[in-house]
């Protein structure tokens, strides 16, 4: 059987953002994998370096949708230790509180994408449902579903009322019995089981080599936490595990994000019964000197690494961001070889891409036409067989 | 007198239980198929003529052939699949026990009409000349052969059961015995998996998965084509559900003795319509609780599971036949 | 100051190490060096993480930073290149997660990993003809066909 | 043996039960009272001291001559709603409203005075 090589991507059902998978076929066996990246580029760290300080808290929030927080909390955290600010501790607890209310809303969502690749729409109208209590909760205290606009350099912008604390607590409870549910799903469920286990193995000695982050590597027994090893915000004081399984395969994956919904449960329970009294921001100069700094968080998909570079102007000198994404793009294409077509959507989905945040850095531009010459529809689709005939693609 | 027979044949044909009763039952068991499914997902779901909006609005769509697709095999494929469902329909007991036209051996024809919209759908798939087609095309015929062995078979329990090719004489031979039922209840459900896939829905809709490879075969279909081709699934269902109404419910015979004295065909189709729509909300419901699984896995679930399962049904229907007695 | 910081120090010894805070250890090394500090970090501290690789435009020459992890603990490896002759010896060998960050600086600050086995474009587009954008240097499209 | 179907009672229950979507506009659901949706601006209260201006991240507030007094003007297109500018007031002459169906027909439209 000729070896037939399927572009999946850049524009394919299951994959939400564009990305593109070269798969090399031979019958219904994935041979060999070629990723091509940059075509949500938008540029942000240019953009970056031209804006203060204040503004760019809302260009890194922008960064991703599902994880906008955890940018957030990186690029304040490389403020504040440039400037050696301490924040209060009410608004370390309200930043905690802000991260794992993410998480729990990542952790739902991707539950749902996951059972709409294997087919099981069922489990994706449930989780999804699920998921609007947190983006309620997310609602009602930072003022929006998404972009929370909730970290100021020096603290938090809104406080969390007592009734908000009331609220929160309700959510939890209903979640708590909700996440059991779904374990049990995930476990006892045959088609599931049938569609994740032993798919999509990734060894912990490749993981390790491949630098693979979060809950990809955490799947192959590799307990590696940036929460727990190098403790931000309020963490070093909230008793959490980190959540490990050695199945090395998406059913692992899956295991892991289900039981670290009930560890963010109960950290957020911790969180709203512990919260210190005091102010929550302490105003921050707008320039800020000369030096640089490194802050990494466990953002719902793995490790989220930012580098700043200050000169002592409004301006950052350079911002640097690695996401959990492409950290795990080495490791995926190792999942992929010697799958089943079939299992392709699943395994890319099971580490949770979010392939906006990982074109995060330049101006994406069109080379050859000049800009603003309009490309009749026919010499479009022209130039799109032309590319992909180049690429042999048989599509 | 002769014109009166001829008259009533064309009426039975065209109009009740012929093939406008059979476009308006498929249009509406696909509504019941899609409202139930939403109602179990906690979702609205579509408003009563939807189906037949898309319908329409899809035949008023261009229709597009593509260069590269043999173009007569890429228009037959579709009326081939829904002409030969339309005529399994007509075999199948509605409105009396008989049907238009019951002779020993009708359950086999309807059961062989019922493969043509498969191989439809391969060829269409094969012919529409487009890569993801063609695999798509190739996991229908992949598929056909796991699931047309436990179809046949498990539907041809009760007639092994009665001695009787007839679906007339297989249905008079159930209302009389109701107890049947149970012995042949296994071979119920293997039929019941093995219809959903037949009709490729969704524990075993991996041609069309969306999100493998497209749209499977029908990726290169669109407007009248594609419309007939959705039809033509529509229908494969009623009349797959129909089938196993007829062969292991006992078809249009009220089960409760009650002999209606007239309209006795109004009640006999009402009867055959409760009990398709009973087969109909099981496949439903089998559909919302399970996710898709693999090609391999599904032959393989198909020969370790329904195939043996199958043959244990024959085997205790002879057992029960030879010494039962009846 | 956790214990494995004491003893990453202790390995380090004899490079220029600068720690500003807990968990934050800056080894700045000439160029030449790179390949054999590297080797000391993997065999002897058995760090595999490669978090990624920064780069930055420093006026006259080019800054590469190599982050690692080591149980929390973030190793940054700090060399330069001279704009003049912008190459680096690529570590793909020694940490293959670096396969992808060194695309990354290639496409978008023009540094050449030598020894990269498949330096394609990471995240411009194929038909980019805009030089290198992260540079202070460099110009808007818009801009250059302006200057012309 | 692990049998498919688990869902099955789970799924049985909510057949008959109310759905859970709402179907809006017919039906709305109320948003909290802090939502970042239309801001209002107190004309009286301005000093047309500029920082929302400069603070803002998306270039939607820019101050403009009106009646012989510089005062800023709010173009909803480019608007992100993150509220900086009502934070940047030094006399709170801006308030977020939870107002959010801004859907408007032309171009430039949207524009808070």
């Amino acid at each position: 059987m000729a070896h037939v090589k399927l572009p999946i991507g850049p524009q394919h059902p299951a994959l939400k953002e564009p990305e593109n998978f070269t798969i090399t076929l031979d019958g219904e066996r994935v041979v060999d994998v070629d990723i091509r990246i940059g075509y949500t580029h938008r540029g942000i760290e240019k953009l970056m370096e031209t804006r203060t300080y204040t503004q760019n808290l809302y260009l890194v929030e922008r960064i991703c949708g599902i994880c906008s927080y955890a940018h957030v909390e990186n690029f304040t955290q490389n403020v504040e230790e440039i400037l050696g600010l301490q924040i209060p501790k009410r608004a370390e607890y309200i930043r905690t509180l802000f991260l794992e209310l993410e998480r729990l809303h990542s952790h739902f969502l991707w539950l749902g994408v996951a059972g709409h690749e294997i087919g099981f729409d069922t489990l994706f109208m449930y989780t999804w449902q699920d998921r609007e209590v947190v983006q309620d909760l997310l609602e009602m205290i930072s003022g929006n579903r998404v972009n929370y606009a909730m970290n100021a350099i020096g603290g938090v912008r809104r406080d969390v009322s007592q009734e908000h604390r009331k609220k929160v607590l309700e959510g939890m409870d209903y979640l708590e019995k909700r996440a059991e549910f779904y374990k049990n799903i995930a476990l006892n469920e045959k088609t599931i089981l049938a569609r994740a286990q032993n798919v999509g193995i990734l060894k912990p000695q490749v993981a390790l080599r491949l630098a693979a982050v979060g809950p990809t590597a955490r799947a192959s027994g590799i307990s590696v936490d940036i929460r727990k090893d190098d403790p931000y915000a309020s963490y070093l004081d909230t008793p959490f595990e980190v959540i490990t399984t050695d199945t090395n395969d998406v059913l692992g994956r899956v295991v892991v994000r289900v039981l670290e919904i009930v560890e963010s449960i109960k950290i957020i329970r911790y969180l709203m019964e512990h919260l210190p009294e005091g102010d929550i921001l302490k105003k921050a100069p707008r320039k800020v000197p000369e030096g640089e700094s490194i802050s990494h968080t466990e953002a719902p998909r793995g490790e989220d690494f930012h580098y700043l570079h200050s000169n002592g102007t409004e301006k950052p000198e350079r911002y640097k961001v690695r996401t959990p994404t492409l950290a795990n793009l080495p490791a995926t294409a190792e999942m992929l070889k010697g799958t089943y077509l079939a299992d392709v959507p699943i395994i890319v989905a099971a580490i949770d891409p979010c392939m906006g945040c990982m074109d995060r850095v330049l101006i994406l531009k069109n080379g050859q036409e000049k800009p603003g010459e309009l490309i009749s529809g026919e010499k479009l689709r022209r130039y799109g067989i032309k590319w992909y005939a180049e690429r042999g693609w048989d599509a | 007198m002769g014109r009166i027979d001829f008259l009533l044949s064309i009426v039975y044909l065209l109009l009740f239980p012929g093939f406008l009763f059979l476009f308006a039952f498929s249009l509406f068991a696909e509504y019941l198929d899609r409202k139930i499914y939403a109602r179990i997902q906690r979702r609205v779901g579509p408003p009563f003529l939807q189906p037949f909006a898309d319908l329409v609005k899809l035949s008023a769509k261009e229709d597009i052939v593509p260069e590269k697709a043999e173009h007569f095999m890429f228009t037959a494929a579709p009326i081939i699949g829904l002409a030969a469902i339309f005529a399994a329909f007509l075999y199948l007991p509605i409105v009396s026990t008989t049907g238009l036209h019951s002779f020993n051996g009708d359950l086999v024809v309807v059961l062989y009409l019922l493969t043509i919209p498969t191989l439809a759908m391969f060829l269409g798939g094969w012919y529409s000349g487009n890569v993801f087609g063609q695999k798509g095309g190739m996991r229908v015929a992949s598929l056909l052969f796991s699931y047309e062995i436990p179809f046949f078979l498990a539907l041809l329990t009760p007639a092994l059961l009665q001695g009787s090719w007839k679906m007339a004489d297989i249905t008079r031979f159930e209302a009389a015995h109701p107890l049947e039922f149970i012995v042949s209840l296994l071979g119920f459900f293997i039929g019941l998996i093995a219809l959903q896939g037949k009709l490729e829905r969704l524990p075993f809709d991996i041609p069309e998965a969306e999100t493998e490879i497209v749209a499977g075969p029908l990726v290169e279909y669109s407007g009248r084509r594609l419309a007939l081709f959705r039809l033509a699934r529509d229908a494969e269902m009623v009349v797959g559900a129909g089938l196993i109404a007829v062969v292991f419910l006992a078809g249009p015979e009220p089960i409760l003795p009650l002999e209606p004295v007239y309209l006795s065909w109004l009640v006999a189709a009402l009867v055959f319509l409760l009990k398709t729509l009973f087969v109909i909300f099981l496949l439903i419901l089998l559909k919302s609780a399970v996710a898709r699984i693999r090609t391999d896995q599904m032959i393989s679930f198909a020969y370790q599971w329904l195939i043996p399962l199958t043959l244990v049904q024959i085997f205790i229907a002879i057992i029960v036949r030879f010494f039962g007695g009846i | 100051m956790t214990t494995t910081e004491e003893h990453i120090l202790e390995v380090l010894k004899g490079l220029p190490v600068e720690r500003k805070r807990n968990h934050r250890i800056f080894l700045t090394i000439p160029r030449e060096d790179l390949l054999k500090t590297l080797s000391i970090l993997s065999s002897e501290l058995a760090v595999q993480h490669l978090s990624t690789i920064t780069a930055r435009d420093k006026g006259n020459d080019l800054e590469i930073l190599y982050h690692f992890l080591l149980n929390g603990v973030v190793i940054t490896v700090k060399t330069t290149c001279p704009k003049t002759d912008p190459t680096i010896e690529s570590i793909v060998k020694i940490f293959p997660s670096a396969i992808l960050y060194e695309r990354e600086i290639h496409d978008i600050l023009g540094i050449v990993p030598t020894g990269h086995p498949d330096l394609r474009r990471l995240v411009l587009p194929d038909e980019w003809v805009g030089g290198y954008p992260l540079r202070k240097d460099w110009k808007q499209p818009a801009e250059q066909e302006a200057e012309e | 043996m692990k049998t498919p179907g688990k869902m099955l009672p789970k799924i049985m229950g909510f057949i008959f039960r109310k759905p859970v979507t709402v179907r809006y506009p017919k039906e709305r659901l109320t948003p909290p009272a802090t939502l970042r949706g239309k801001m209002k601006f107190h004309l009286d209260r301005c000093i047309s001291c500029g920082l929302c201006a400069r603070d803002c991240p998306s270039g939607a507030c820019t101050m403009h001559e009106i009646e012989a007094k510089k005062r800023p003007v709010f173009d909803l297109d480019y608007c992100t709603f993150c509220a900086q500018c009502a934070e940047s007031c030094p006399k709170d002459a801006i308030e977020m409203t939870a107002e959010f169906e801004l859907a408007h027909y032309k171009k430039g439209e949207a524009i808070v005075k």
